[in-house]
């Protein structure tokens, strides 16, 4: 798991920009999921977005990854504009994600959905495949070595070879952790990775995502509920609220923004007023 | 304790991915294949043989092909007997058309084959489900239709064509020991290249499309590249079946007699054999050989005289009632009644 | 140009009967989300007993086709306990393939109790060729259309008027939503299937009636399927439309195109016109879109 | 992961074998004749089968009541349901052709099933009686010398069609002109009698039109109304199962006479027309055999065979085509087994050597089927080494509203076009084979 050492710097980040979103529109009908959302992830960091349920963060993360494409304004992933893009083309450029609602292949094992996450880095053809010979056989062996370390770094080993579907929800989140981690992606998109879980869970879990950031350096795209979790965790973050941007910065300055405090707290106001 | 795994470690990935990694399995399979390859031609009846085998080991070929897409790749088919046909009309066309040697053209014809599923596959990229089941319907209907023209059996007054003779390197295969063991040792081959293409990336790329496809997209796996693969390759054994089933089995060729109840019939095999195994295609293509031989034989050994079509009307109630029983209790099919059984045997002589 | 619009009206014409067994999918996909490959089963089942009671007990129609209603009530049940409710939340799939197994499961059945002997099925629908100016038409046809017609009109009425209907109603919009409010699921289902029953009790008459009862009535599914397709799964009066598409494209192509291509086509131009359309619209003519979430 | 299962497989394989083995081998007796039954009492084309198995079976226990099997050997009748499937066909043949004491005679009742066992019954030794379906270069008895086609094939019947059609017009030259219309289920049976058509279309200048239509045929609008803009002069149609009576019921309600309709062998069974109703009336067929029930042999039936309860069926397909058919095949296999044993020596089965050679000459004069009670019910046959067929004589018949009734006498059928069409397709078929036709003086 060294593929992205050479890039690991410091938990700040570097000033390399690896994603930029700028005024990004996104509508289904009439509705307006996001409006004019701008703002840049830079390689290293741990960047969250918040906002309450319906803001589209979820939505912001599909237009990442390709899952839907923006009404207007443009996405720049590693200095390049980007048009409406293939999920699977997004993936093989080295972004990773997990869901929200877990999605993981329920019929396979542990193991198998992590070897899964592997498949960009597989060459074999499929005649190579049937006759098991040749790269077939070779990158499997590698594959299958480079998962056992992912599972001895989640804890997973005592699950290897049980079907997921049968897993507990917080083992689920983290074999989506390890098949995400397999694809050795630059850019990770966690949504809501600890949606669901109890306090040690969510420590293990935010533990996971330090290590992963610390020692891999990946860059990290967050979107979680729990306000701790992302004050602690995150370098920047970004609010959102009814598709809008309405917030920015570093956990300090974002926890001390009025427009946020109002976009959290609003119903209260609204109701003293 | 007959079946104990432990004292067996796996010192490397290679053995503990190995297709049977227990060594009971592996002594299992060899007994299997030498009674396969020695004892049955010697002690079974020509009837056997030639009605109850060759039929099997074909359907099993066919099963094999079909769990591939729908058990494996999740893209459901009704189209096997239309691609069936394919493969045994290609055949026949190439072997009489041209000089061609035999196993070229049983590659042919099944590459043919594939061809087709891929063609008939492409609406798979924007249909998904049982729209996609329909309009594999459209590829049954469409096909024995085309095949039906009369170029296609060389214009013979009656359609119904005669199978030519199979030569392999040199090996006229004629008696029934002979096409026995054509179709044992094709079944053979085949189904260790579909069990290889399973535990490879191809086949986890296959299942991640089965289990959730929009994911499977999003950690970068191209939907209809995967798909029109599964279609291919499905295609390809569900073809090398239809030869097989015309140039060894009946002799003769009739696009006709390929209609949507073979394919049924096929789909029933994975249901009942357990849908996403290699191994559950077989038991269900032997089941659902058997049981209509066995319906028609036991009533009347029992001293219970049923008449011919009341077996066939049982037998067709049967079926369905099967089919709904193993989806609703057993979903993997035998395949998985099976490996309950190993796992008993694993701990037998204790209850736990 | 009057062979034309002859041909045209007897597609038409067609199109209605695909669309009266396209119409009991359409029933059970909109109340419970099944695709029942089974409903030409049912179809083939009342048509059956319908006959097998007629020609063979004596029963007069009067009786049989209520009695038969009766039956497809039973059948909903049985279908509801036995299988449904075994499979609830399971993939839409594996309810497909469950009512392929309903399918043969009620074709055995129904042989077993009358064979597979044709039968004849006629209440005395009449059939003569009638010639309005000089266009030629058929007296079965105006009959068959004017019974779709009052069918569907039973249908919306039955689903606006009634409390049964909204409720149906109310779960096609939203399962969980319908239980939340108290909305006993089984109990829709043995409805809807029941209703689908009735349905199939009427095409079964009129599909009899052309055809005689013989087990290879179930083939009229496959000739209802792409109709369905066509219309979009959740949509009546799309099934009536598509069918009017169907059953006119299919005739306009048998004549003007087989003769060209050389045979009898209409067994696969049906699913190629659906296939074709379906690649370019996936929800068909009149169905929901379907939107992709993860 | 492929062969635990094979074995298991092979063992229940095994086991039911050998348990349908002994089943068997307990009932089988020397001194009986074995005679298995291909039928189709299910599938598709059900209704067609079940008359015919009916009579089938019926006619045998006939000759067993009666006369107590051929000079004392009785037979021993075993049905087998194939549903009109060709794997089932092949499965049936296997597992019937070594019970008892063995099968000497098998009738496929299907061209599919047909084709598959040729083969298969050349190694055996088997005849196969095959009436009108099958191979039709069969006939020329050359090339395979086990099968028969005994007593018409569609070649034959359809150039006796045309000469009833000649006639009813007043003579061969009133044909130029006319439009005569060929609809048929699409499939090779259907265009089988397309080679026959296309030849008297040249010859007498009439126009064929060549009318598709696609199985299984349930809905055959567009079809009609074509034909109906032909305005055609007569209408030949080759359907099967569900296609005729739908054929039927839609130019009747196109208004197309259906007395200038003239359905083929198998479109003139019952289940033809009774499901059309009144839209049939008028419908005319061709058949190979007297309609209806008014012969000899039916008083024997009712006598030993209906009223002993011993009746195949419950009654009501007595008398109908496809039951017809049943009796007159069973008739002519147990005559070539009379004539074997007349040849071979009385009162013990004959084999299939004996069996073969009897078919081989088959002679059934008219005198003879009328001491069987089938006079003008059973055509009479005259086999030799050459013909497999004997003359190929149909006749006409007419539905009218209950029962078919016999419009024609035998019509003569054109030999001189159809048995060189036979000995060319047959030589065909040799040379692809590598059969050398044997030699017939």
């Amino acid at each position: 798991m060294a593929a992205n050492a050479a890039d690991v710097t410091s938990r700040a980040g570097s000033s390399e920009v690896l994603l930029k979103v700028e005024d990004v529109e996104l509508r289904f009908g009439g509705v307006r999921a996001l409006r004019g959302v701008s703002f840049e992830i830079r390689r290293g960091e741990i960047f969250s977005i918040i906002g309450p349920n319906g803001a589209g963060k979820s939505s912001m993360l599909n237009c990442i990854n390709g899952f839907y494409h923006p009404t207007s304004g443009t996405i720049t992933y590693k200095g390049q504009p980007r048009k409406a893009m293939r999920p699977y083309v997004t993936a093989s450029q080295g972004v990773a994600r997990t869901f929200q609602n877990i999605a993981l292949f329920k019929g396979m094992s542990t193991l198998d959905n992590i070897m899964t996450g592997r498949h960009l880095k597989t060459k074999a053809t499929l005649l190579e495949n049937a006759f098991w010979f040749g790269r077939a056989k070779r990158e499997e062996m590698e594959h299958r070595k480079f998962c056992e370390e992912i599972i001895d770094f989640l804890n997973l080993q005592h699950v290897r070879k049980t079907p997921v579907g049968t897993l507990p929800y917080g083992l689920q989140k983290r074999v989506e952790l390890g098949r995400a981690l397999a694809a050795e992606p630059e850019l990770l998109l966690l949504d809501e990775p600890m949606a669901g879980m109890n306090l040690e869970e969510k420590q293990d879990m935010a533990r996971f995502v330090l290590d992963v950031n610390d020692e891999f350096g990946m860059t990290i795209c967050l979107i979680e509920h729990d306000m701790g979790v992302v004050m602690d965790l995150s370098d920047r973050i970004v609010v959102l609220d009814h598709g809008e941007m309405i917030g920015q910065g570093t956990p300090a300055e974002v926890s001390n923004d009025p427009k946020v405090i109002e976009a959290y707290l609003g119903v209260q106001e609204e109701g003293e007023a | 304790m007959i079946y104990r795994e432990s004292g067996q470690f796996k010192k490397s990935y290679a053995a503990d991915q190995a297709i049977l990694p227990l060594r009971q399995d592996q002594v299992f399979l060899i007994g299997a294949l030498l009674v396969a390859f020695l004892v049955i031609p010697m002690v079974a009846s020509n009837y056997v043989m030639n009605a109850l085998l060759l039929p099997f080991l074909i359907y099993a070929l066919a099963a094999i092909g079909l769990n591939l897409l729908v058990g494996y790749c999740g893209q459901i088919s009704l189209g096997t007997g239309g691609f069936m046909a394919v493969g045994a009309f290609a055949a026949w066309n190439l072997a009489t058309r041209t000089e061609l040697p035999m196993p070229v053209v049983f590659l042919l014809a099944g590459l043919i084959t594939a061809g087709t599923g891929v063609l008939f596959g492409l609406p798979a990229l924007r249909i998904k489900g049982f729209y996609l089941a329909v309009t594999t319907l459209a590829a049954q209907f469409f096909l024995i239709w085309l095949l039906q023209r009369p170029w296609f059996n060389n214009y013979s007054p009656t359609g119904v064509i005669s199978a030519p003779e199979v030569n392999m390197f040199g090996w006229v295969v004629d008696s029934v020991t002979d096409r026995y063991y054509l179709a044992l040792i094709i079944l053979v081959v085949m189904a260790l290249l579909a069990k290889n293409i399973v535990r490879s990336s191809t086949g986890r790329k296959w299942m991640a499309i089965r289990d959730m496809d929009v994911a499977a997209e999003i950690i970068g796996i191209r939907p209809m590249a995967t798909k029109l693969k599964a279609f291919a390759v499905s295609s390809f054994f569900v073809g090398i079946a239809g030869v097989l089933w015309g140039f060894l089995y009946l002799g003769q060729l009739e696009a006709e007699a390929f209609n949507i109840y073979v394919s049924f019939d096929v789909l029933f095999m994975i249901i009942i054999g357990g849908l996403g195994s290699i191994l559950g295609s077989i038991l269900g293509a032997a089941f659902v050989v058997l049981v209509p031989i066995f319906l028609n034989v036991v009533p009347s050994a029992i001293g219970l005289p049923l008449s011919t079509a009341m077996i066939s009307y049982v037998e067709i109630f049967i079926f369905g009632s099967l089919i709904i029983f193993f989806l609703i209790v057993e979903p993997h099919g035998m395949a998985r009644l099976w490996s309950i059984i190993k796992q008993k045997l694993r701990l037998w002589p204790f209850p736990y | 140009m009057m062979f034309f619009f002859e041909v045209l009206i007897g597609g038409l014409m067609s199109g209605i009967m695909y669309a009266l067994v396209a119409l009991g999918f359409v029933l059970i996909f909109k109340a419970s989300g099944v695709f029942n490959f089974a409903q030409a089963a049912m179809v083939l089942f009342a048509a059956m007993f319908i006959a097998g009671m007629h020609g063979d007990w004596g029963v007069p129609y009067w009786m049989a086709i209520p009695i038969t209603i009766l039956l497809m009530l039973g059948l909903a049940w049985i279908i509801e306990r036995v299988v449904l409710r075994q499979l609830v939340n399971q993939e839409p799939i594996i309810m497909f393939m469950a009512t392929i197994g309903i399918f043969f499961a009620i074709i055995g059945f129904a042989e077993i109790i009358w064979g597979s002997r044709s039968r004849t099925l006629d209440i005395g629908i009449p059939d003569q060729p009638l010639f309005i100016g000089d266009m030629l038409f058929q007296q079965y046809d105006i009959v068959t259309a004017i019974a779709v017609a009052v069918l569907v009109v039973l249908l919306l009425i039955f689903s606006q008027r009634t409390r049964m209907g909204r409720v149906l109603r109310a779960v096609a919009d939203d399962h969980q939503a319908a239980q939340s409010v108290g909305i006993k699921l089984n109990t829709v289902w043995v409805v809807v299937w029941f209703v689908a029953g009735i349905v199939a009790v009427v095409a079964g008459i009129v599909w009899g009636g052309a055809l005689g009862v013989q087990p290879v009535m179930v083939d009229v599914a496959f000739k209802a399927l792409p109709v369905l397709l066509l219309g979009g799964l959740t949509s009546i009066p799309g099934a009536i439309i598509a069918g009017l598409i169907i059953g006119s494209g299919e005739a306009l192509a048998e004549v003007y195109l087989g003769p060209i291509i050389g045979g009898g086509i209409d067994n696969w131009f049906a699913y190629i016109i659906a296939m074709a359309f379906m690649v370019w619209r996936p929800e068909g003519l009149f169905g929901e879109k379907i939107i992709e979430r993860i | 992961m492929t062969t635990p299962f094979l074995k298991k497989a092979a063992m229940i394989g095994l086991g039911a074998a050998i348990g349908l083995g002994s089943v068997f081998a307990a009932q089988a007796q020397a001194s009986e004749q074995y005679l298995p039954s291909l039928v189709y009492r299910t599938g598709p084309f059900a209704p067609s089968g079940i008359g015919f198995a009916d009579g089938f079976a019926d006619y045998v226990t006939l000759i067993n009541e009666r006369d107590g099997g051929i000079n004392g050997v009785r037979i021993r009748l075993e049905e087998c349901e194939t549903a009109y499937a060709n794997d089932r066909g092949v499965e049936c043949y296997e597992r019937l052709k070594d019970r008892g004491n063995g099968a000497t005679v098998v009738a496929p009742l299907s061209t599919g099933i047909t084709y598959a066992v040729i083969p298969r019954s050349r190694r055996d030794g088997i005849v196969l009686s095959t009436m009108g379906y099958g191979r039709a270069d069969a006939a020329y008895g050359r090339v395979l010398d086990n099968v028969f086609m005994v007593p018409t094939t569609y070649w034959s019947s359809m150039t006796a069609t045309l000469s009833y059609i000649a006639e009813q017009e007043g003579g061969w030259d009133n044909l130029r002109g006319k439009d005569i219309v060929h609809a048929f289920h699409d499939s090779a049976y259907g265009r089988e009698p397309l080679a026959v058509l296309r030849h008297y279309a040249e010859e007498y200048g009439f126009t064929l039109h060549e009318m598709a239509i696609s199985p299984p045929g349930v809905e055959q609008r567009s079809v009609w109304q074509q034909i109906r803009r032909i305005n055609p002069d007569w209408v030949s149609l080759y359907g099967w199962g569900v296609m005729n009576p739908t054929a039927i019921r839609t130019a009747a309600s196109m208004g197309i006479p259906r007395e200038r309709m003239i359905g083929g062998i198998y479109a003139a069974q019952d289940d033809a027309v009774l499901p059309a109703g009144s839209a049939a009336v008028g419908y005319k067929a061709v058949t190979f055999h007297g309609p209806g029930a008014d012969y000899p042999i039916y008083e024997d039936l009712q006598r030993y065979v209906y009223d002993a309860g011993l009746a195949a069926g419950d009654g009501d397909l007595t008398g109908t085509i496809a039951y017809n058919r049943g009796l007159i095949n069973a008739g002519y296999i147990i005559e070539a087994w009379r004539q074997a044993q007349a040849e071979f020596g009385e009162g013990r089965p004959s084999t299939r050597e004996e069996t073969l050679w009897a078919w081989q000459q088959l002679q059934i004069p008219e005198s003879r089927t009328e001491e069987l009670g089938m006079g003008g019910l059973m055509p009479p046959v005259n086999i030799t080494c050459e013909n497999h067929e004997g003359d190929g004589r149909v006749l006409v018949q007419q539905w009218d509203g209950e029962n078919w009734v016999q419009l024609t006498d035998w019509i003569d059928t054109n030999r001189e076009l159809v048995e060189p069409m036979y000995r060319e397709s047959a030589m065909r078929y040799a040379q692809e084979e590598g059969i050398t036709p044997r030699e017939c003086d």
